[in-house]
């Protein structure tokens, strides 16, 4: 194969070593190679066990967290992250919000035939930095070549193992009458973000992502607020919205927003506006929901304030004794109306 | 937002309210025809507010739910073609043909790219010479324009694989229809706001004279709709039957003479079918001759199906035409549902069927 | 099917009569917009925006008018509670 | 939508209430009711924990193991097998070949808008019995929709976590010259399988996988041999061949094969034939190679054989001091020959 | 297997080598003309085992890398066109054209599919009627009456959406090819066993006579190509110039006569650009006009490439016609590799670089 | 490019002259096999199969011939050590 690709057929993927082919997937020579210079030797010595079935963890002596969670997101780069970091953040934040405190990932890859292997890079480089901006270490992998249109150019899947510290159990089901409903920041920003830039919206300036690990200041909110502190949520998939309903059903309460209080940045209003979204539907990925203790609102938010990613934390809302709907929204005129979950895929509209 | 927010204000919405009340003498039966406005009357609650007093039944009022079941069999054929690719706005894809809608027909391999302005479905023509792309051109005299407009880029870029299906309809000849139904109950109308900001509503003169009817124009913030609600039944209890401009930012008597031109450039006005009323004449637009090439029924003629099944158990009809309220539908709520509609109003974020199911109170609790 | 959105024109980009096109500003965002229905429009002003393009101009002083009509109403209902 | 599709358009995805849609990803009411009724009610209670962030396992007081894996073969469905059972038991393997007892499973899934739904529920059946013969328990979950042509039908992520009841370390580098390699079973099952059913060969009877769980004949040999067992792998992507050249360079010795004490069926040896195909290239699932003391033979063969999956095991080589090649086939003529790994996808070929 | 393992038998293959050793008094020159008989020497170690006795020389015996890169490129041209898939043996699709591989086609969004008999590529016509199916139809005689079958079959059948780019060639035209070059060292010629089941040998008769060299056919298994070897060494000790054929369970004098048929029925004649070596007159087959509808090269000439560049590096020609052995290439196995081949050899598993790269024990070390 | 193995006529599909078939074993497997090359040949033959097309009939006693001669050949060098 020529080194240096002519002609027109496929620019960007002119050559064999520059884009990851089946041959990557064979369990061989190629996947060996892809494996230790793309991506162990990116994340760093001593994360990734190359060449056993298992890792070994040795000896924990607290009590375990796990989770999982797939990343399909289309485009893989997008305003304020990418696939990479979002995938560290992501399974980061619900061991975060389950009050453990993040410990390893494992790191399970699926590509698609054609990636160019410099888009692998900066995706391997983007995971490596998030992970060790969260203090986690990568300790086992995967990697799979599906054929060229059987996957979208990277799925990531992240499992993560963490510790709880206390034996707090944050469960929505803790949420009482009365208990405030808190924001950590501005909403919407992840769901604009990706929509815009997957769809060439235009918008200038684009949408930025609120893409951002969460275990620093959970872990703070849950020593300054202690069982004050009810449960805490990332609004992610459906937005606060489905977090709400989640918790209604959990705990059996009512969940009481006031849509005038829900921080919101002037460029996700405008984008929201002119598409006809509703920004409690749109996904987060930095950003979430706690239940507190009412007399301790003020704790909270200051918490909240004083990590710096958090501008604009605020109450939105309460948690009331369940009459018949599960969710209810204040929009400022008469009586409150109720709030359904997401239903259908978020797409611009004109109606 | 500058020109929202203060047409979204709790307390003008409450003096206006109250206002209504006090104003009000006897029930009095509203139709509103755009359903932006039957979205922001339930999404706010202005309808339970006015329970008792005044009855507002929603018109024909989305394009989304009207357009037929042929059109949208034959866009789902055409998604089906090899390098055939169907660009629509959101609101179109979930609404059921005969067989399928067109995210159905994406999920079985039919190409379908979503996008914000027809505009862009040019853009998607010039980066995939090799396809055709075929805009599904629903909407009121609102968006006709911008349709309009995808078809004279088309023509100036010398465009050969670019087409639209026109489902365009016209807001008059179908209120026209609904105040001649033997059971009509409609006393007086809110005409759409952004429709009147083409169209002018020096439209409506020979209506009002001919069915002596109020016609407010009216927006579609809570503030606007109530300011509406307000004029009209203000007309109906001094026995008046005017036209009144309640959205006077944005509507000129006379409309807007540049998106007029640029309509009658590109259509003219046809008889179409309504999905649940049958034919309407002059019920909506079709491409002029010269446009032919770029009209998608002609150019892929052969995929037109021959004629589509009726919604068995949809009641669409009646709800658009005011004849039953949403809920009034047995299919409402059980087999049929936003996740799973039977029917196209239960489908767009703007059908009555969908906004009852998303933001009425009762609706929501009866199925926890 | 009218979602229309008030958004203030900040700069042309180009008055050619079917291409003509505005950078339009709604809240925190830009995004361009065709402008063949307002090609009379002035940077500074609102206009009202549908499926990307501009479907007329926002007309101020009617806006104006028409909030302190119903700050009068307003008034009146603080009077008669 | 008709409850019954007519017409011809899509025969095999008529409803959207029988297909997964973009919805059942969106977050929100379609998704939570998928999730509990077509997976969490399959899984059993007590499995996945829906509605939190992070499952707790409680503390463990053994080491700890971990593996991840994706699965994302073509058909779904194959003789022998499914994609579901398959990462159950590829999961289980890769603890059990590290010495490890299998205790628990994340599982992620990515489906393609599209997939018909009784599709997934024989999917997640077979996930459910797998682990359920397993004796794993499935802790979390996570599910993902991407749109249509943005996957393959289904991918499968497990997660597996696993206790060490021994101290004892069976990493590659224990091996020893004069070690005993022994094969559990007959060989290039799964590879074979999966190749005829997707490219429908038109073999009869059709290949059949060996996908099966090897965490108890795994648990009994490392009983009997203790210290004897050096090491264990199962033979998955690039079959006994990628795993002799891990072995060689992991334990710098050289791994020599006798290409006629190869365990094969007559079925598979006459597909390798006909295709042009090494059967030490070809992936296995059920069947691995131990690496163990000369002197152990006899007890490790036993072991294999009380174990009834396990067919014709035998001693395939043993390991030598390594002089240039790494991997040394004798085919039965003259010097040895080396053994490369495997390069290139396995196809059909007729050269 | 039955008349498989008989013919790998270990005790069999050391006394055949044995006696090979015995025989020879001056080391010999040996060409195989054929790819499978190249993998057999090199994986048995056989060519090892014969070291300064007999000198194995690997003709252009692999059809996969002969084939020249015009065709390569026009089959990946293909694959990229919409609605046009291309079939292929496993073996074709790394293989490098001036750009691209079939496979990098694909990963570049081109279509293809893998077939095991071309016969196969007639049902996957079948199954898509709306796309153009093209078969890459190379190899040897050997592999010729498959390819005829199947347009014979698809000729039956009416298919319109069928088609193959017929790239098959001759084997003896290329063994008068290399006698013809000034540099030529062969004594003797290992026929190829399945090429004569289907030609028989009686077709070297002029060659032999011609060229005063033994010719042998010979088959794939160690115990064949031993027994080959041993009959060329016994007629070049003896000094006779005749075929003798040694692959007898399998080839007749006069061949296959139901399968040389079904070649002329479909095929005729003709020159042959063969990669590496130009074109060869009557070095191969093109189909017979009353198939024209067939030949993907009429059917799709608008995207025949007007001429391929030369592989610069690579030194193919030079290996396949026995000038320098694959070790002696300064690519092989620096830039050269199967993961990153250069040129054809290197790709096929047949391909003589190929093999020395997964066998040649020196090789593989070297590479640690 | 001639990976040709012999396999057994299990029994014959059809006879039709293009399209005739029979189901062929291969050790513990079989196939079906196109067949219109070697039409005369019978169920119990050995044909030998190239690219799922049987390019002749594996004559059984010219096999017995060439193994009985490797046999001798092995006896010799049995002889001479
Ligand atoms: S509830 Fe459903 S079936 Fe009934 S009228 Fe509305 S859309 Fe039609
Ligand atoms: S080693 Fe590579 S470059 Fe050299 S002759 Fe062989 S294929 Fe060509
Ligand atoms: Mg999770
Ligand atoms: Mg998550
Ligand atoms: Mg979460
Ligand atoms: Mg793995
Ligand atoms: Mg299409
Ligand atoms: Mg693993
Ligand atoms: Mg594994
Ligand atoms: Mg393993
Ligand atoms: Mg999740
Ligand atoms: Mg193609």
């Amino acid at each position: 194969m020529k080194p240096v690709a002519r002609g027109a057929a496929c620019p960007a993927v002119p050559v064999s070593n520059e884009t990851v082919t089946l041959s990557h997937g064979e369990g061989g020579r190629a996947m060996r190679r892809l494996i230790r210079d793309q991506i162990a030797a990116k994340l760093g010595r001593g994360n990734v066990q190359l060449h056993s079935d298992a890792a070994c963890l040795g000896r924990i002596t607290k009590e375990i967290a796990i989770t999982t969670d797939s990343y399909v997101v289309s485009p893989l780069f997008f305003p304020g992250g990418d696939i990479g970091s979002l995938a560290v953040h992501g399974t980061v934040n619900d061991l975060a919000m389950a009050g453990a405190t993040p410990c390893y990932l494992t790191l399970s890859l699926i590509l698609e035939e054609g990636l160019p292997l410099a888009t692998l890079g900066r995706v391997i480089d983007s995971v490596a930095e998030a992970a060790s901006n969260c203090d986690v270490k990568i300790v086992a992998g995967d990697t799979k070549v599906v054929p060229k249109g059987a996957a979208d150019g990277i799925f990531i899947n992240t499992t993560g193992v963490g510790v709880h510290s206390t034996g707090q159990r944050m469960t929505a089901s803790r949420i009482q009458p009365g208990d405030a409903l808190l924001v950590s920041g501005p909403i919407a920003r992840h769901g604009l973000a990706v929509l815009a830039a997957r769809e060439s919206l235009g918008f200038d300036p684009p949408p930025e992502s609120d893409s951002a690990p969460l275990h620093r200041i959970a872990a703070e909110l849950l020593e300054t607020l202690g069982d004050d502190l009810r449960t805490m949520r990332d609004a992610t998939r459906g937005g606060i919205a489905a977090v709400m309903h989640e918790w209604a059903e959990e705990s059996a309460n009512a969940m009481w927003i006031d849509e005038s209080q829900l921080p919101l940045l002037p460029e996700s209003r405008g984008v929201c506006e002119l598409l006809g979204l509703d920004p409690l539907l749109v996904a987060n990925e930095g950003t979430f929901v706690a239940a507190i203790a009412p007399h301790r609102v003020d704790d909270a938010l200051s918490v909240m304030r004083s990590h710096s990613r958090c501008g604009q934390p605020a109450q939105i809302g309460h948690a009331r004794a369940r009459e018949l709907s599960p969710v209810l929204v204040s929009r400022g005129l008469g009586a409150d109306q109720p709030l359904d979950e997401p239903i259908a895929a978020m797409l611009p509209r004109i109606c | 937002m500058k020109y929202l927010d203060e047409f979204r204000d709790g307390r003008a919405s409450q003096s206006l309210l109250e206002k209504i009340r006090q104003r009000v003498t006897r029930p009095w039966v509203l139709m509103d025809v755009c359903g932006g406005q039957t979205h922001s009357l339930v999404r706010y609650g202005i309808e339970r507010e006015l329970a008792g007093q005044v009855e507002l039944i929603h018109g024909p009022g989305c394009p989304v739910c009207v357009t037929s079941t042929e059109l949208i069999d034959f866009a789902v054929a055409l998604a089906m073609q090899p390098d055939t690719i169907v660009a629509s706005f959101g609101d179109m894809i979930r609404v059921p043909g005969s067989d399928q809608s067109l995210m159905q027909a994406r999920s079985c391999g039919g190409r379908l790219k979503i996008v914000y302005t027809p505009i862009d479905a040019i853009a998607l023509a010039q980066r995939n010479p090799d396809s055709q792309i075929v805009f599904l051109a629903v909407g009121f005299e609102t968006t006709t324009p911008s349709t309009a407009l995808a078809v004279l880029q088309a023509t100036q870029l010398g465009l050969q694989n670019f087409s639209i299906v026109p489902a365009h309809v016209r807001v008059l000849p179908a209120m026209e229809t609904i105040m001649q139904l033997p059971e009509n109950r409609v006393e007086g109308f809110l005409a759409a706001g952004h429709v009147c900001s083409i169209t002018g509503y020096d439209v409506y003169e020979s209506f009002v004279a001919k069915h002596r009817v109020p016609v407010v124009v009216t927006g579609f913030e809570p503030v606007d709709l109530l300011e509406g609600i307000l004029q009209a039944v203000t007309l109906l209890e001094a026995g008046k039957a005017v036209i009144e401009n309640r959205y006077s930012r944005n509507v000129q008597r006379h409309g807007n003479p540049n998106a007029q031109a640029l309509i009658d450039r590109v259509y003219e006005i046809d008889d179409r079918d309504w999905r649940g009323f049958g034919t309407i004449s002059g019920g909506g637009y079709r491409l002029r001759d010269e446009y032919a090439q770029m009209d998608a029924c002609r150019k892929f003629a052969r995929l037109l199906p021959p004629s589509a099944r009726k919604d068995s158990e949809c009641r669409g009809a009646d709800v658009m035409s005011g004849k039953i309220k949403p809920k009034q539908c047995p299919a409402f709520g059980k087999t049929c549902s936003p996740e799973s509609p039977l029917g196209a109003p239960m489908v767009s974020s703007e059908g009555a069927c969908a906004a009852y199911y998303r933001f009425d109170p009762i609706t929501i609790e009866a199925r926890q | 099917m009218c979602l229309g959105i008030p958004g203030k024109i900040v700069r042309w980009i180009n008055h050619d009569p079917t291409f003509a096109k505005a950078e339009i500003e709604f809240a925190g965002v830009r995004r361009e917009i065709h402008m063949a229905c307002v090609p009379e429009a002035s940077v500074g002003d609102y206009v009202v925006v549908h499926a990307g393009i501009a479907i007329c101009i926002l007309d101020e002083a009617e806006a104006a008018k028409t909030l302190a009509d119903l700050k009068s109403i307003e008034e009146l209902s603080d009077e008669i509670p």
